[in-house]
């Protein structure tokens, strides 16, 4: 299935872009996305221990996807 | 509702938009840019958003906010884009018959902002560098 | 200084009095006359006060304030006269580089200032009557 | 020794007066004060356990007065 990843804010410069479009397998987990990205950018860090937000709330490492899920890796929030 | 704004924050129109004739206390926390973070000299800050999730999680705050503090009603306003030394990047207004529940009502707001809002900002300095800020790091603020 | 007055307060005017390079969060506290007090429907308040002492104490509170929280500027302005329903009596703003002693200071000075400081409200009822608050008794707040 | 008393709010309606000039003997207290003037305005309340100032700062039952003291009957305060 198809995944559509944002990336925002020190992600994004990591990898060099602020989107990635995933084919995950089915029952795919929050977890697995996040290791099918690292191997993307070669290692490049993404933020130490990213949060995950599935659909614009935030998701668990085991909230398993689905496809046309909007996923978006959100480094620590700095706002205020 | 949109709680995110480019343009400048009128904390004047928020104070307005409160004003009720039940209403004793009005709390108005107000978050500018300042000059010195982590004891390096800052030019500007540029904020950025995961836009549509931060106006959710906004809306679930002031949710949370009213339904701790019944009565208060609340009102914020995050600006985007870069801004310089001494301009308002955040507004969180609350208003209630009684203090207390202000006071406490625009504290959780801001707190709570700052904690789970996807909103970022990348520091300019005065020297010419930048840096994504991440407040989980050790000593900085 | 002068923190009593007999004209409108301008709020806007302290925030921008406390803008500095170095400030990162600013509170506001405002208090308004509020249509109900103690199940009473309220019309109208008159302050009044002890005003060489109301003048001094609030110069006390405020060097408290600045002690307890350094790096602190605080602001108060409190009204006398008539006011009616929705016009600001009190407003007491705190700066700091940090949102949390802006937030503490301005809660100290404005408990500290309904504790302490000589000043009185006769509340004007809408059926006419007229009271003097009294904090102290039971059942009123 | 002269001293000048200063009541407000309540305590000058309880009074009928706003001012009162007490003629008290040398080395008086506040406490003492405080019984004449009940004396002078015939038992109407001052107000249950009215605060007392002396030269514009709260003072103790116990302070001893001098002539020339500014003093001031203070009922409960309700500034905000």
């Amino acid at each position: 299935m198809n995944v559509r990843v944002l990336l925002f804010a020190s992600a994004a410069d990591a990898a060099g872009r602020s989107e990635v479009n995933l084919d995950l397998p089915d029952g795919a987990r929050v977890s697995d996305l996040l290791a099918e990205l690292s191997r993307l950018v070669h290692g490049r860090a993404l933020a130490s221990r990213p949060m995950v937000a599935v659909n614009a709330r935030y998701a668990a490492p085991d909230t398993v996807l689905a496809a046309g899920d909007e996923v978006a890796v959100i480094p620590p929030v700095a706002g205020g | 509702m949109s709680f995110l704004t480019r343009g400048p924050i009128d904390v004047s129109d928020l104070l307005e938009s409160l004003a009720a004739p039940e209403v004793g206390g009005v709390v108005l926390f107000s978050g500018r840019v300042r000059n010195l973070n982590g004891g390096r000299a800052v030019a500007a800050i540029d904020y950025s958003a995961y836009e549509t999730m931060a106006e959710e999680e906004l809306g679930r705050i002031v949710q949370e906010a009213s339904s701790r503090y019944p009565g208060v009603r609340v009102l914020v306003r995050h600006r985007l884009g870069r801004l310089v030394v001494g301009e308002v990047s955040v507004a969180v207004a609350a208003a209630h018959p009684h203090r207390g529940p202000a006071f406490d009502a625009a504290r959780y707001v801001i707190e709570e902002l700052k904690k789970r809002v996807p909103i970022w900002k990348c520091e300019e300095y005065v020297d010419g560098t930048r840096e994504w800020v991440d407040p989980t790091r050790i000593g900085v603020q």
